[in-house]
């Protein structure tokens, strides 16, 4: 049987097609949870007015720490819809700009602990010898100890700040990712195509990257999804005790730290920043375990 | 049909199964003992055997994919026992193995294309852009449609995957391929279209096969000689046709008679084997079966059975086989009654 | 059987809740102090814990506070006098004072406590360095002999290391102290000592004042750093007193059914480093525009409350040697913007980093201030809070490597304002302590030097000598001095009595309270 | 079991020692002069010095390190530099206040997150099971801190019923202070018959707990919702069944117990959240506590006290998880 | 599992289990999957009857309907269980719990995993014997003068004695994970038939046993059966096992019975296209030729084919069997199969 390379082409857009069906079809699984997409949207909200905090506040300037003596203080008004701090800055602005360090120190968080975690979880759960017991060593040290509290201890040594923090937090974080990419391999490296390729004569870093590696994508990014929100609040337990975000500059936990003095009568410059943290970790838990029913059907949401 | 293709002598492959602290293993899971065996070019060499008796195991030595304890074994009259790591890829592209469980041999992340390329880079003869075509050949070979060459393994049945396993097989142009347990997790009406499927294979392209199974009744289907395992020994080797006609071992026959036949009118019954598989990590002494069999003397708890010949390419390991051979009439009445 | 329980817990509660208010009237009064203790040894003592100890501790006399008719008060010393080249001064002793130990105080109880505080050499134990020596006359008699003229008087009621203390801890050393024993002859006794989180200033009986009249008693201290804490007990009376309270509920608690806030003079400052050392800080017009680029005003209202002004110079108004001749760097942002341009630096276009201690609240509330103002002539400020220790090692380790502003809040040890400027800003050479301007001006050092030596025989030529010399400095611009704060005690309607004494600060002499 | 025991113990010692070998050289890394930290105030350079020969800071650092860690056996922890006490004196003083909250906030985090999570799987699907979900999905949403000034603000400044922060009323510090003997102050209170202060402590310790369970209790009840509902998908739960059993027998017995090792396993990692929580939550309340100590120890440098706190709250940690361990080891057979 | 259920008189029959349009749908991702489609059938007392089928079938999910087990999972049940003057899917759930185990039990495929891990046999066989066998544990502990546990203990002994289990007493210390797949499967059936049930449901029962122990197993439970006058109902994809054993047959395909006949009937003379295609596939003994087979697969049931099921696969599918579904009709005597083939016939 013959095929011209037309046709070949043909069955690939068939194909593609096809699976843009299988993307429809999860986009529609996601579009029947009425709260994922509720958190969905809020999250699109807010990851875009902290990208175009500059554009979408209203006091960008206030946003970015300038002050505004006149109208300290004040109440949620029709001019400052969440009321303004000691310094009389907006409130609002505040919120978008801190959203910046919030969400976006978060994603940053997660990822890099990922981009570190995943490659030595690989190695660890496929050669099991030497080096692989050593990572799993390490990475039981790390977890063997709060991951918060070596986040503080790092900040300490090294000075406070939104970028020691940050860093600060990925140290204790990329463990987690190593665990669960190494405990994922130790039962796909049992799946039958895996010795089906060590059939083929093919060797490890072959394996590891063709076999192992696509099939713990799913696992870790639904992982990444659930750890956003607690990577928010983490950045925000630093900043609340002063070791985080410094001043000017405000995430949101530094903001519920500056309004916690003014908490019994100007509740809402730490009830706002509060607000947004909460509102938003709530979005992207649900979220989070909304796509994991979605990608990862039978496995336990915990 | 009269050279061999894989010859194993004294093949022995035993697991750890406790160790000293310092790795040392102090007891073995015994899961191939003194496996002898040849298997002929063209043949189909079935092994049967039930679930722990190291059947499987004994394809993967053969294939040299777990860590051989002892013996040789030699392939198209290479060595291949002494060979580790890359210098078995030469002889990899020549040996295939398909799978029993076939959703589990298939990354479901890698569509039918990029599976059966695995495959194809091991053949030398082929280039990159020959791929698509010689998939397509694949497919067409195990009787699958070539439009499907993109599609991932999870929108296919149970016999399609199979079929699939089948195809990657093939691609590399082999001479022997293992079928380990192939059909054992499909439906009988799919079940048939594998196995008449592998059978014409073999018949096109010249293939040997091991046909692992556990399913008796399949055997006189797929292959033309069996071999019959217990306990990490072969006990017996027939023609496909005669064993169940003529069982020369206790074992081999109460295999036989516990099989449900499809036909009610069968006077067979079903035959009762008392007692429990014997474990590979503490085997009995002697002949392995003697706890279990009906015939057993003295002698079998006490001395190894040797190989019996009973015919050009079959043999038997009892200690009594022909006296059991002339009383076949005999216990087989007594058995229906 | 578990209703019958539940009902015996409830009812069983409702008493309690209802007795919180019960206790008030006594003479117990809670203290939520936000002033922790480093040390107890009175020897050594130069710190926050200044509060408790000049309760526990007296020294010969005491500065009154500022318009009292006479300059000093006595106490354990009942008068001194002089001699006419100011190189002796002989005090003359207060009959039948007991320590809490039990011992008689006597001169040699004084000799003792002040040569224990010079040998240690610790704290503020420098304020003795002209001390030549100490002669005990009689048993009430006692006769110091100066190497030069200084102001003695000053700093035998100074409020660190003048304490005297009984003879019976001449073996003990601070860790002694530190288990919460005392050897004072103040009102009042340390009790209850434990973890440094609270404990009881218990009424000392054979106090030789006496327990007539009104008196507070018994002060249960209740470390509490938090200032939203500290509003919270004032104002459900679960304290008497408290230090700190967040500064934008000062309003309520002035109108507060039964809180009030008292005012009074502090010669406590804010002022603001410049690291001479390094450019652009090294060029006097860089400084000088940034000391008017400060936006002093707004400073005291959001940082203060309202409760400071813009400070003159080192030494705060009030106090000896802070007049209104010292010359003051208004906030103008034009004049900064002009001074910058001359300095080279039109538009600012440079990059500044700025410490402060991060439990001072004060300091984090206005240093953004500073930060945004400095923005305005175009000075990027990098703001740094870290605890008062690294901030201050950072500082005094490596000028070169240090910040570039930093922020202090500062005190007198004693009333003369010497200490200040010569701490502050005279040559320390390679290991600064407190001149963290890193300022060096050979004519300062030696103006201040002479007015220090002349106080005692000449006031107001010393006085006209502090006044030039710190308006030396105002043209080198070093430092820039911030605000000085007015003191004030966020309390309870019912306690009387408290004065507040700059020289002092942060001292209620609890003795003099009662409660109504 | 014994060699299990023998091998979790050697384990723990072995994470001990690895543990204080990194804090010691990771507080000696710290920035600030330890010994001007120790003398503290205006020191001269050679009181600094002195006080750097009494800490043994002049030698070097594995001569400094071999002299921890014989203190460190004998339970010496050094002296604090601070509150110029030794750390271990301090620590035992903090604990048992810190661990009346711990204690409490995880026995009902535990039992209160088991049971909302049976009750969630028992109603699957139903309104019962929605709610739940969004309130513990809330739950582990929120910051601690944040919550703990919300409930002050609502709790006190709103309704009035619970104080804002403190242990004690202070009259009842004049009127009936609390002895120490155990360091638990219900207990204390309790043994030596002051039911005055029993009942104000635990007034005062409501609002504390409640902010310190909020976290673990949504972590515990999703898990074992999740947990639950896997198990009742297995094949002896479907056999349970079919043999007749009740269904409430099938979900509170057979289900609960075959789910446990994961709940266990979670109960047992969110000690590690409450004690961390516990430095919010105590600074917020103003209970002195261990985290309010270590807080203190941080602000101001206080390095042997550092040491001290990490060591503790590692050593209680690993505990916890070692205990867990152990536990599930009984309830559960199949793990060898 | 919500139910609606027309309630209806019922004919009395001698059947002691009587399946009536049993209509079983779950909700899954892709929508709503009609598994079972009419499935009716009766059981009489004492007879073994094989539901024999292919994987996706509905073979096993007719045996979970009887019982109502589907615990909380999403989907809807509809039709007629009737035993004994019951209809069982109008039962409360605590009405069905003293059925299930007591008077209709049920053995599962995987016998391992059948059994709860956490406990020892010995617990959880005594439980059920405190739950069924009361009087017997009385009778036990009067005439051996014994305590209750030890005549639990006792009456334990004694059923697992029954299903030739030897070292019962380390058996009754043992948890699932320490036994043989063998031996834990002769543990469930003693569970099963502690209170001789008068339905046994063998759903797959010795699928994953190797056929040496399968053969055990099957004339283990067939004796105990007759000796305690149970009838089995046995699902099975082994057509072996219902030539063996069974005293009728039903074939099942994507969710409806095809063919229902006395085992002989069926095995000599298969009237239904697919029963014919599915014994012409079955492997047999030394028989070395070409198998056949029924072309293409079982279909999707989320969009199952309209009219009859297996017309896509149906060499003989005529018009109509693609328009309407056909009824079941009596072929011969005691031979009922659903085709138009037949159907028309008549």
């Amino acid at each position: 049987m013959e095929l011209q390379a037309e046709s070949y082409e043909q069955m690939a857009k068939q194909v593609v097609k096809e699976h843009r069906q299988v993307k429809w079809f999860l986009l529609g699984q996601l579009l029947k949870r009425k709260a994922a997409m509720l958190s969905l949207i809020i999250l699109v909200l807010t990851v875009t007015a902290a990208l175009f905090a500059p554009w979408v506040a209203p006091y960008p300037d206030q946003g970015m720490g300038a002050v505004n003596i006149s109208q300290r203080l004040s109440p949620p008004s029709n001019e400052h819809l969440l009321g303004t701090d000691i310094y009389g800055r907006d409130m609002l602005s505040r919120v978008i700009c801190g959203a910046r360090i919030s969400i976006f120190g978060g994603m940053f968080i997660v990822v890099t602990a990922a981009f570190i975690g995943v490659p030595l979880g690989l190695w660890a759960g496929y050669n099991e010898g030497k080096s692989g017991a050593v990572i799993i060593k390490v990475v039981e040290l790390f977890l063997s100890f709060p991951a918060t509290l070596i986040a503080m201890a790092i900040t300490i040594l090294f000075g406070a700040g939104w970028s020691t923090a940050l860093i600060a937090l990925v140290i204790p974080w990329w463990p987690w990712y190593t665990r669960l990419v190494q405990g994922e391999v130790l039962s796909i490296k049992q799946m039958l195509y895996v010795e089906a390729a060590r059939m083929l004569g093919y060797g490890k870093i072959y394996i590891i990257f063709r076999h192992l590696l696509p099939n713990v994508i799913t696992p870790v990014i639904v992982m990444i999804l659930l750890d956003l929100g607690p990577a928010i609040i983490a950045i925000g337990l630093l900043s609340f005790l002063g070791l985080g975000t410094q001043p000017p500059m405000a995430d949101w936990g530094l903001m519920v730290w500056e309004g916690a003095q003014n908490i019994l009568s100007e509740w809402w410059i730490a009830i706002v920043p509060g607000c947004a943290m909460f509102i938003v970790v709530t979005a992207f838990n649900i979220f989070g375990d909304a796509l994991k029913d979605i990608l990862t059907p039978g496995r336990s949401s915990g | 049909m009269n050279e061999s293709l894989m010859t194993l002598s004294k093949v022995n492959t035993w697991f750890a199964n406790e160790k000293t602290i310092t790795g040392k293993p102090v007891s073995w899971i015994k899961a191939v003992n003194d496996v002898t065996l040849n298997i002929y070019k063209g043949e189909s060499l079935g092994l049967v055997g039930e679930s722990g008796c190291g059947k499987s195991t004994l394809g993967r030595t053969i294939l040299r994919l777990v860590p051989l304890h002892s013996g040789g074994i030699r392939f198209m009259g290479d060595d291949i026992a002494s060979l580790y790591g890359k210098k078995l890829r030469p002889f990899r592209s020549k040996m295939q193995m398909v799978f029993q469980d076939p959703k589990a041999s298939l990354n479901p992340k890698m569509n039918i294309f990029k599976i059966l390329s695995e495959a194809l880079y091991l053949n030398t003869v082929l280039g990159k852009k020959d791929f698509l075509e010689q998939g397509v050949k694949l497919l067409n070979l195990v009787d699958l449609r070539p439009e499907h060459i993109f599609r991932y393994p999870h929108e296919f049945s149970g016999g399609q995957q199979q079929r699939i396993s089948i195809a990657r097989a093939l691609a590399t142009d082999p001479d022997f391929i293992v079928f380990d347990e192939a059909t054992s997790a499909l439906d009988v009406s799919v079940q048939a279209q594998v196995i008449n499927l592998i059978h014409e294979l073999r018949r096109q392209l010249k293939l040997t096969y091991l046909f692992i199974s556990h399913d008796l009744s399949i055997m006189a289907h797929a292959c033309d000689r069996v071999a019959v395992m217990y306990a990490g020994q072969i006990v017996e080797v027939q023609k496909a046709q005669s064993l169940f006609s003529a069982p020369r071992h206790p074992y081999t026959r109460a295999l036989k008679d516990a099989v449900p036949v499809a036909d009610p009118s069968s006077k067979k019954g079903l035959s009762i084997l008392k007692g429990e598989v014997a474990k590979l990590s503490d085997l009995p002494s002697g002949c392995y079966f003697h706890p279990r069999c009906e015939f057993k003397q003295d002698i079998c708890s006490k001395e190894p059975p040797d190989v019996y010949k009973t015919g050009k390419r079959s043999w038997v390991r009892c200690h009594f086989q022909e006296a059991l051979w002339e009383q076949r009439e005999l216990m087989d009445t007594k058995e229906s009654a | 059987m578990v209703h019958r329980l539940i009902k015996f817990m409830f009812f069983a509660f409702i008493p309690f809740l209802l007795a919180a208010n019960v206790w008030a009237a006594e003479k117990n009064m809670v203290f939520a102090s936000p002033y922790g203790v480093t040390t107890l040894d009175p020897s050594v003592s130069y710190s926050t814990e200044l509060g408790y100890m000049a309760n526990i501790y007296e020294t010969l006399i005491r500065v009154n506070p500022p318009g009292s008719s006479d300059l000093f008060s006595y106490l354990l010393a009942t008068g001194y006098s002089a001699s006419a080249d100011g190189l002796e001064y002989t005090f003359t002793l207060r009959k039948g004072v007991k320590f809490h130990d039990g011992t008689n105080f006597n001169a040699q109880a004084v000799k003792f406590s002040i040569e224990r505080t010079k040998k240690l050499g610790k704290g503020a134990g420098f304020i003795w360095a002209d001390l030549k020596e100490i002669q005990v006359i009689d048993d009430y008699t006692v006769k110091f002999v100066l190497n030069i003229p200084v102001p003695l008087p000053q700093i035998a009621a100074s409020a660190y290391a003048s304490y005297i203390m009984s003879p019976g801890v001449k073996d003990k050393d601070s860790a002694w102290f530190n288990k919460g024993n005392d050897a004072g002859t103040g009102p009042y006794m340390l009790k209850n000592y434990k973890d440094g989180e609270s404990w009881m200033l218990a009424k000392f009986e054979q106090y030789w004042g006496g327990w007539d009249g009104k008196h507070v008693e018994n002060i249960l201290v209740k470390y509490t750093k938090d200032p939203l804490t500290q509003l919270q007990m004032l104002q459900a009376d679960q304290a008497m007193l408290v230090g700190r309270i967040p500064l934008d509920s000062y309003p309520s608690v002035k109108k507060g059914k039964n809180t009030k806030v008292l005012y009074g003079p502090s010669y406590q400052n804010y002022m603001a480093f410049f690291n001479t050392t390094r450019p652009p800080l090294d060029n006097v017009k860089v400084r000088k525009a940034l000391a008017h680029a400060i936006p002093y005003d707004d400073i005291i209202t959001i940082g203060f409350n309202g409760m400071a002004s813009q400070a003159r110079g080192p030494v705060p108004q009030g106090q000896f040697g802070g007049t209104e001749d010292v010359i003051q760097h208004k906030y103008d942002l034009e004049l900064a913007k002009k001074l910058l341009a001359e300095a080279g630096h039109k538009g600012g276009g440079f990059k500044l980093s700025l410490s402060y201690a991060a439990e001072n609240a004060q300091e984090a509330r206005f240093a953004p201030l500073i930060q945004s103002e400095f923005k305005k002539i175009g000075v990027e400020v990098e703001i740094k809070a870290l605890a008062w220790n690294t901030q201050w090692s950072m500082a005094k380790e490596d000028p070169k490597k240090a910040q570039d502003i930093f922020l202090l809040l500062w005190w007198p040890t004693y009333s003369d304002p010497y200490e200040t400027l010569f701490s502050l800003l005279h040559d320390e050479g390679k290991k600064p302590v407190w001149n963290l301007a890193y300022y060096r001006n050979a004519a300062y050092d030696d103006m201040i030097r002479k007015a220090y030596e002349t106080i005692g025989s000449n006031p107001q030529k010393a006085l006209q000598l502090y006044v030039d010399a710190q308006n030396l400095v105002q043209n080198d611009v070093p430092v820039a001095w911030v605000v000085d704060i007015v003191a004030n005690w966020p309390m309870n309607k019912k306690l009387q009595g408290l004065v507040m004494n700059p020289a002092y600060p942060n001292v209620p002499f609890f003795y003099e309270m009662h409660l109504e | 079991m014994l060699l299990f025991l023998f091998k979790r113990f050697a384990g723990l010692i072995a994470l001990l020692v690895v543990l204080s070998t990194l804090v010691f050289f990771f507080t000696r890394s710290l920035p600030g002069d330890v010994a001007a930290l120790y003398v503290g105030g205006t020191a001269k350079a050679e009181e600094i010095e002195r006080a750097r020969v009494e800490l043994g800071l002049d030698k070097p650092l594995i001569v400094q390190y071999k002299c921890y860690i014989q203190k460190l056996l004998q339970g010496d922890m050094g002296i604090s530099l601070r509150t110029h006490r030794p750390v271990m004196q301090d620590l035992m003083e903090k604990i048992p206040m810190s661990m009346e909250l711990v204690c409490w906030a995880l026995l009902f985090a535990a039992s209160g997150g088991v049971l909302l999570g049976v009750t969630a799987a028992y109603h699957q699907g139903s309104l019962l099971d929605e709610v739940i979900k969004w309130f513990t999905s809330a739950a582990v949403s929120i910051p601690i801190f944040f919550f703990a000034l919300l409930l002050q603000l609502f709790f006190f400044n709103v309704l009035g019923w619970f104080p804002l922060q403190g242990r004690l009323d202070t009259f009842l510090e004049f009127s009936n202070p609390i002895e120490n003997i155990t360091g638990f102050s219900l207990v204390d209170t309790i043994i030596t018959g002051n039911f005055a202060a029993f009942f104000n402590v635990a007034w005062h310790m409501v609002l504390p707990v409640a902010a310190l369970t909020i976290g673990p209790l949504g972590i515990i009840a999703r898990l074992t919702r999740s947990a639950l509902l896997d198990v009742m998908q297995q094949d002896y739960i479907l056999a349970a069944r079919a043999s007749g059993i009740s269904e409430w027998v099938l979900f509170f017995y057979y289900g609960l117990r075959n789910a446990l090792s994961p709940v266990l396993t979670v109960i047992g990692l969110s000690v590690a959240l409450i004690l961390l929580s516990t430095f919010y939550v105590e600074m917020i309340f103003n209970w002195p506590g261990i985290g309010y100590y270590a807080l203190a120890a941080i602000m101001s440098l206080d390095y042997t006290a550092l040491m001290g706190v990490s060591l503790m709250i590692g050593t209680v940690y690993v505990m916890a998880n070692t205990l867990m361990d152990i536990v599930r080891r009984i309830v559960d057979p199949r793990i060898k | 599992m919500e139910k609606t259920i027309p309630q209806k008189a019922r004919q009395k029959t001698k059947a002691i289990l009587e399946v009536r349009d049993l209509n079983v749908a779950f909700k899954t991702a892709r929508g709503k999957a009609k598994i079972l489609e009419g499935v009716n059938f009766e059981l009489f007392p004492k007879e073994i009857l094989a539901l024999v089928g292919e994987t996706g079938s509905g073979k096993s999910v007719t045996a979970k309907s009887i019982l109502n087990l589907f615990g909380n999972y999403p989907g809807q049940i509809q039709g007629q269980v009737w035993f004994d003057t019951q209809d069982l899917l109008t039962l409360k759930d605590a009405q069905l719990e003293s059925i299930r185990g007591n008077r209709i039990s049920m053995v599962f495929q995987n016998p391992q995993s059948s059994i709860n891990p956490l406990f020892t046999l010995g617990e959880q066989i005594s439980r059920l014997i405190r739950l069924y066998l009361v009087p017997e544990i009385k009778m036990a502990r009067q005439e051996n003068n014994l305590t209750e546990k030890q005549a639990v203990i006792h009456i334990a002994r004694q059923k697992l004695n029954e299903v030739g289990l030897t070292d019962i007493d380390r058996l009754l210390k043992s948890y699932a994970g320490e036994i043989s797949g063998g031996m834990a499967q002769r543990y469930r059936i003693a569970l099963a038939l502690l209170s001789s049930p008068e339905i046994l449901i063998a759903d797959e029962a010795t699928s994953a046993l190797d056929v040496t122990v399968q053969a055990h197993i099957l004339k283990l439970m067939k004796a105990l059966c007759q000796k305690k006058q149970t009838a089995i109902l046995f699902i099975t994809h082994d057509l072996g096992i219902a030539a063996q054993i069974c005293d009728r047959v039903a074939v099942m395909y994507a969710g409806r019975i095809v063919e229902v006949a006395k085992t002989k009937s069926l095995f000599e003379n298969p009237l239904h296209p697919y029963t014919r295609g599915l014994l012409k596939a079955v492997p047999k003994f030394g028989k070395k030729e070409d198998l056949s087979f029924v072309p293409g697969m079982i279909p999707d049931l989320v969009h199952p084919p309209k009219g009859c099921r297996f017309h896509t696969r149906c060499s003989q599918a005529m018009t109509i069997c693609r328009r309407e579904k056909p009824r079941r009709v009596a072929a011969e005597s005691r031979h009922d199969v659903s085709c138009f083939l037949y159907e028309l016939e008549k």
